[in-house]
């Protein structure tokens, strides 16, 4: 991995690799520089095998992460390539012609996380959800437990104690 | 040698002689606690008060029971004198504790006077007759067995504390 | 297409006669028996911790109170109630329980047109509350740490000839492992007398906020320092995690945040007293409950004069306390603390000598007794007068004083608490320094299993080569024809409380034995010196069994005059400290309804 | 051979860019739903065919029938209370999940799991390919009409839930593979009762063989049918069985070992047609593997040792941040958890990449074109996919 690292570093503007256990890495480079380091990733260097698309969701940083794994099964090598996007103008380039099942991880990003990839075939078909008004739901600011108490009823009579709290109210009740 | 001392080495004793010594120990206690609270600082007032206080209800038992005919008709016969006698008689004596006297000394000479009190009653309430004495010592001997665990409590709660 | 792939496919027509292989009546199939079905819940060994309710990712954990257990030390008397409409059986709840006592039963199969027959109390009527089969976890619990995380001390070898402290304190590292242990559950608080947030600043040391950790400790505790180091740490008897494996450091841990915040830093954290009042309290006595309670009226604002016999404040923490257990330099980082916060402490200044009663009543709003017990009791046997006995709280005295005391080759202490160990182990450090041997022979009336001391204390006394024996009476002080003492003689003691556990030693006469030394120190107890009230003030209080009269808010029968500590509570450093606070409490209500007479 | 050779003499005609112009308006286009509930569809999902005559034209796959939005739900909580819910994730395969997520945490916390727990994964992993695939060998006969596979697969699977019920404490759902090791030991006497359930899977297996692989209407309706083009794999994602179907041994057990892989002995079982056939026959082979597996794994494994490596304590278990992606071979293909942690006691992000995601998305919309209405069911039985990976 470090050998295509070295190669690629300069010309695709990488950040530095981080190697994990086996042969997973991850590295990060510029939305820019994406297309040309998967295109060089998929012909010269045998990374043949789109494993996943997602996205991470840094909200604190306005940013989110784009992770493209790619893989090289005669190597046994996967590489995570990172690539951050502004939050709030969330869009990322569609890469479904290089691997048209992408289409399908890109139609989820745009349901679940809100991110635009333009030019991505029925990207704004529902995917998995139906008639959704709110949030994408998969951002960190949609508050799953708060939609959860709106929309559902809690079962009546349930009530519980704080063992240190209860053991004051009992044993010291003035606080001492 | 006293008069007491003297009988103690016959073995035998008359009821009478038996009644008497224990009615002045316990007279003696009594006005002797009495004697002692206002000697004592009040911080320890208390435990000779209840220490009176336990000596006059014995007073009262044994002047009660000088006026039972049933006791008078046995005064005169002997029974086997305690073995605890002469610990027993000794403590008819007022002791010297000083003039101010501190709670582990008071304590000190109450458990050995229930003490020997205890030994004295219970044999007494296995030699006496059947009859208002006998349950009267049985009755003491409890007491005093009462007496001298509590106060051996009271004894290790305030001189063995404060030990951590 | 051939013949034969027609024909093939029939053969399995051989199954015809096969028996069903399904079950006739599925309803009552035993299931296996580690499976996971209802729960079962010992509630007698339940602490109602309630991990088992922070751990359900569920939510269907309530912990609830049940008829016929009550709240006690280290058992809140709560239950688990379980809401099977969430419960997922993922057992995560008996895997973490701190005490093994729930599990599950392998029953899976319950019909009930009832839902809320669903939700209960596992252990108090289900037909399989006692079923043998079920799901219980293997081996010891895996999810929170069993053992504690070693705390460095020094060897016994390099410790005995000199004062120097012993344990070391925890590192970063080492309190963080220590602190992860602790699943929170809150049962140590109310046994803490000064109800410390334990859980709260263990977690400020697993989040490395020594800040907030020390603010913490400084909410109910102005002596960490000290309790970081000698409490006597009865909240790590009440810790969920005795049951199955060490009990929390509690007491390390608090003494790793005091030990990562500078002084400086300390006071700063703490901010500035309230503006000044203009009220006035004297306190007498500056043991930990005068000083606690000097530190929460000057926080409020008061003026606060500690008046103090001695030549440094501090109490039985400085006079008591051997150095090698709580060096003063960190006592009087505490101390110091206080004295920030505007707290006068006149030292050398005996009331009743150097100041009366009367004068302390006429220049305060309020006067605190906070005299501690410094009076030294004897067991009064035989030869119990004069040279060559001594008594310990005594010779600790002059021992922190720098005095040159008393000392012999071979000296037998009497007493099985914490004094008798403290001045064994301080006189066999002198030993070692005169002699270069230790010659210390303890005797006790409590049997092993019951003496009054930590248990740390009995190990480190032998360590460092105190003879203990245990279950002896002393009888007498032998002393030769020049009257120097010899020995001490004791008889066995056969059992030292009666059936109702009430003190009766009974002895055996034939067991006597003379423990041979030519001194005797005895430690079995202490008083406290109430002298200083004079005569007139004694009269005029309420006393109760020997003691100053208190009400449950520390007031005395005297409407000015406050009581607290050792000399009318006891016993130890934490319950003078929360005796401190009640005693602050109660004096600032009185300024505030500006009830005090003068 | 058969092969489907549609009518369409009376299709509309294409528009000028050659492509269909669907207008239903036209009355010579139907939409028609197989599924959600349907007994030629694979769990709770649904592809809206339009078909002309009876040629399908077009295929769309819908899911979000079982969304419960689990990678959210895990972000929720702790890392331990992550733990009971990933195996939801797949119902006839849930083990996959626990493994990963667990290896993904232990990846990201620096624990290494004990050797014994290496194994029992293993051995866990393997029983649940097994009734894995027994699902399969029996929808596979079902989505053709031969009714009695589903039964005995039924049956056979079974009574490996039984043994997956002995060993840990539950028949679907097992929660055994902790973050930290597993959760406990072999029961006793546990090999001989598994040796029982192989011994009647392979008697039970040979009657499929007999009653499916060799009959002539099973083959005639498989063979030649829903070919996938080796030259798809890479750009549509295939892997597992449907890639080895195309002669392509993907195997992660082979090609990044993970476990104890490479101390077992097993070949990877290819077939070259890539048609619903081979998918199947590639699958009754991999049975064939499991069971071996099993039977080695039993015999080499260590009999003692500890199950759990220590953890901290798992109420207030941070990760420092970090990513990390875990993959293993499941009985459909490249089964993963990618997680991000960000230092807290919750992970930031966990994206679970199950083989259907590709499989009965992109790839099944790319393959239904052109064929049977009536080879749909088993075309997309033969994708093995479980819809609840794709939405999770």
């Amino acid at each position: 991995m470090r050998d295509i690292h070295a190669l690629l570093k300069q010309r695709h503007r990488l950040g530095p690799l981080e190697p994990r256990k086996g042969g997973l890495a991850f590295v990060t480079v510029p939305r820019e520089n994406l297309r040309g380091l998967l295109l060089e990733l998929r012909d010269t260097h045998g990374f043949t095998h789109l494993v996943l698309l997602t996205a991470v969701d840094w909200m604190e940083d306005g940013l989110f992460q784009l992770t493209y794994m790619l893989n090289n099964r005669g190597r046994d090598l996967t590489l995570g390539i990172r690539v951050m996007i502004d939050r709030e103008e969330a869009q990322g380039d569609t890469i479904h012609d290089m691997w048209p099942t992408a289409a399908t991880y890109q139609r989820e990003l745009k349901e679940m996380f809100g991110i635009d990839f333009p030019g991505s075939p029925r990207l704004d078909e529902e995917f998995i959800l139906e008639g959704w008004t709110d949030l994408p739901p998969y951002r960190r600011d949609f508050d799953s437990l708060a939609y959860s108490q709106q929309t559902y009823a809690e079962r009546p009579g349930r009530v519980t104690h704080d063992p240190r709290e209860y053991m004051k109210s009992k044993l010291y009740p003035d606080g001492v | 040698m006293s008069e007491t001392n003297k009988a103690k080495l016959t073995g035998k004793a008359t009821v009478r002689e038996i009644f008497e010594t224990a009615t002045e120990f316990e007279k003696v206690a009594h006005r002797f606690y009495t004697e002692l609270i206002p000697n004592v600082s009040k911080d320890i007032r208390w435990l000779v008060e209840e220490l009176a206080e336990e000596e006059l209800e014995h007073v009262e038992l044994f002047t009660n029971l000088s006026k039972n005919p049933e006791v008078d008709a046995i005064m005169a016969a002997e029974i086997a004198r305690p073995v605890a006698d002469g610990k027993f008689s000794d403590c008819v004596h007022t002791p010297d504790l000083g003039p101010n006297p501190d709670d582990q000394a008071v304590l000190q000479y109450a458990l050995m006077r229930e003490s020997a009190a205890m030994d004295q009653y219970t044999e007494l309430a296995q030699s006496t007759p059947a009859g208002p004495l006998k349950d009267a010592f049985v009755f003491l001997a409890n007491e005093e067995t009462k007496h001298k665990a509590e106060l051996e409590k009271i004894y290790y709660e305030t001189v063995h504390s404060g030990g951590v | 297409m051939g013949l034969r792939e027609v024909l093939t496919p029939f053969t399995v027509w051989k199954h015809v006669f096969d028996d069903p292989v399904t079950i006739k009546q599925p309803i009552g199939r035993p299931a296996a028996e580690r499976y996971r079905g209802f729960h079962q819940n010992d509630l007698d060994t339940c602490i109602g911790c309630g991990t088992c309710e922070a751990i359900c990712q569920n939510g269907a954990i309530d912990m609830v109170a049940v008829a016929g257990y009550d709240p006690e030390k280290g058992n809140s008397g709560l239950k688990p109630q379980i809401d099977y409409g969430r419960c997922c059986w993922c057992a995560l709840c008996v895997d973490v329980c701190m005490t093994g006592s729930l599990t599950m039963s392998n029953e899976y199969t319950w019909v009930d047109t009832d839902p809320d027959a669903f939700r209960f109390v596992p252990g108090l009527e289900e037909p399989w509350k006692d079923d043998e089969e079920g799901y219980e976890r293997e081996g010891k619990r895996v999810l929170s740490g069993i053992e504690r995380i070693h705390m460095e001390e020094m060897e016994p070898e390099a410790r005995i000839g000199n004062f120097d402290e012993i344990v070391a304190g925890y590192s970063r590292a080492e309190a963080i492992l220590e602190a992860d242990r602790c699943v929170e559950c809150g049962l140590c608080v109310a046994t803490c007398p000064a109800h410390m947030s334990i859980p709260d600043y263990i977690a400020a040391v697993r989040d490395q906020d020594y800040d907030r950790g020390l603010q913490l400790l400084y909410e109910t505790n102005p002596f960490s320092e000290v309790c970081g180091r000698v409490c006597t740490h009865k909240c790590e008897g009440s810790c969920a995690a005795l049951h199955e494996g060490d009990p929390i450091a509690i007491r390390w841990l608090k003494r790793h945040i005091i030990d990562e915040v500078p002084f400086d830093r300390r006071i700063e954290l703490i901010g500035q007293p309230a503006e000044p009042t203009g009220r006035k309290v004297a306190i007498i006595g500056a043991g930990p409950a005068g000083l606690t309670a000097a530190f929460d009226l000057a926080r409020a604002g008061h003026g606060v004069v500690v008046y103090e016999a001695l030549a440094h404040a501090g109490g039985m923490m400085r006079y008591g306390i051997p150095e090698y257990r709580l060096p003063y330099d960190a006592l009087d980082r505490d101390i110091g603390v206080i004295e920030a916060m505007g707290v006068e402490i006149r030292t050398n200044c005996r009331v009743g000598r150097d100041v009366t009663m009367d004068e302390l009543r006429r220049d305060h709003d309020a006067v605190v007794l906070t005299i501690g017990l410094h009076m030294g009791r004897s067991t009064r046997v035989p030869g119990t007068e004069g040279a060559g006995v001594e008594k310990a709280v005594d010779l600790l005295r002059r021992i922190t004083d720098g005095e040159k005391v008393p000392l012999a080759e071979q000296i037998v202490v009497i007493g099985g608490g914490n004094v008798a160990m403290d001045i064994a182990r301080s006189m066999a450090r002198l030993q070692k320094a005169e002699f270069g041997k230790v010659g210390i022979t303890l005797t006790a009336l409590e049997d092993i299993d019951h003496f009054l001391a930590d248990p740390e204390e009995v190990v480190e006394s032998r360590e460092e080569g105190v003879k203990i024996f245990d279950a002896r009476g002393p009888q007498e002080v032998m002393r030769d024809a020049e009257g120097k003492v010899t020995g001490l003689r004791t008889w066995r003691v056969k059992s030292i409380f009666d059936a109702e556990g009430r003190f009766a030693p009974a002895y055996d006469q034939s067991d006597e034995r003379v423990h041979a030394g030519s001194m005797v120190i005895e430690a079995i107890g202490q008083a406290a010196d109430t002298s200083l009230l004079g005569a007139a003030l004694t009269e005029a209080l309420e006393w109760n069994r020997g003691r100053i009269k208190i009400d449950t808010a520390f007031r005395t029968s005297e409407p000015w005059l406050f009581a607290a500590g050792d000399a009318v509570k006891g016993p130890d450093v934490i319950s003078a400290v929360a005796d401190g606070h009640r005693v602050a409490r109660t004096v600032m209500e009185k300024l505030a309804a500006r009830e005090v007479a003068q | 051979m058969f092969s489907f050779k549609p009518d369409r003499s009376q299709y509309p005609a294409p528009g000028p860019d050659g492509k269909l112009q669907i207008d239903l308006e036209t009355g010579k286009y139907l939409k028609l739903w197989q599924g959600p509930n349907h007994p030629g569809i694979t769990g709770n999902m649904s592809v809206e065919l339009t078909v002309c005559g009876d040629e399908v034209v077009e295929g769309k796959t819908h899911v979000g029938y079982l969304h419960r939005g689990f990678e959210k739900l895990m972000e929720r909580r702790t890392f331990i209370q992550v733990f009971p819910i990933v195996c939801r994730v797949c119902v006839p395969e849930p083990d996959f999940n626990e493994y990963c997520y667990a290896a993904a945490v232990e990846d990201l916390a620096g624990i290494e799991a004990p050797e014994y727990a290496q194994w029992m994964r293993t051995l866990i992993l393997e029983m649940g390919r097994f009734n894995s695939y027994m699902m399969f060998l029996g929808g596979i006969g079902g989505a053709l009409g031969l009714g009695i596979t589903g039964q005995w697969m039924t049956y056979v699977r079974d009574l490996m839930l039984d043994r997956f019920e002995e060993l840990t404490g539950a028949r679907i759902y097992h929660m055994f593979i902790l973050p930290g090791g597993v959760r406990g030991h072999l029961p006793e006497g546990f090999e001989g009762r598994m040796e029982e359930v192989l011994d009647t899977a392979e008697r039970y297996l040979a009657d499929i063989d007999r009653v499916m692989f060799s009959n002539s209407v099973f083959k005639t309706r498989t063979k030649g049918v829903g070919v996938i083009d080796p030259a798809l794999f890479e750009p549509y994602g295939v892997t597992g069985p449907n890639a080895r179907a195309g002669g392509v041994a993907k195997d992660l057990r082979k090609d990044s070992p993970y476990l104890v892989y490479d101390q077992l002995d097993f070949e990877v079982a290819t077939a070259t047609d890539s048609d619903i056939f081979a998918r199947a026959t590639v699958r009754r082979a991999d049975v064939q593997t499991s069971i071996d597996l099993i039977r080695q794994i039993l015999k080499k494994m260590p009999k003692t040792g500890p199950a759990m490596a220590k953890i901290p304590n798992v109420l207030h278990w941070k990760i420092p941040r970090g990513e990390t992606y875990i993959k293993g071979e499941c009985s459909r293909g490249e089964y993963g958890y990618y997680l991000v942690t960000d230092g807290t006691g919750y992970p930031r992000r966990i994206n679970v990449r199950g083989p259907s995601y590709t499989h009965a998305m992109a790839l099944l919309e790319h393959l239904i074109p052109g064929t049977n209405i009536s080879d749909v069911a088993a075309l997309m039985v033969s994708l093995h996919t479980y819809p609840p990976e794709i939405e999770r």
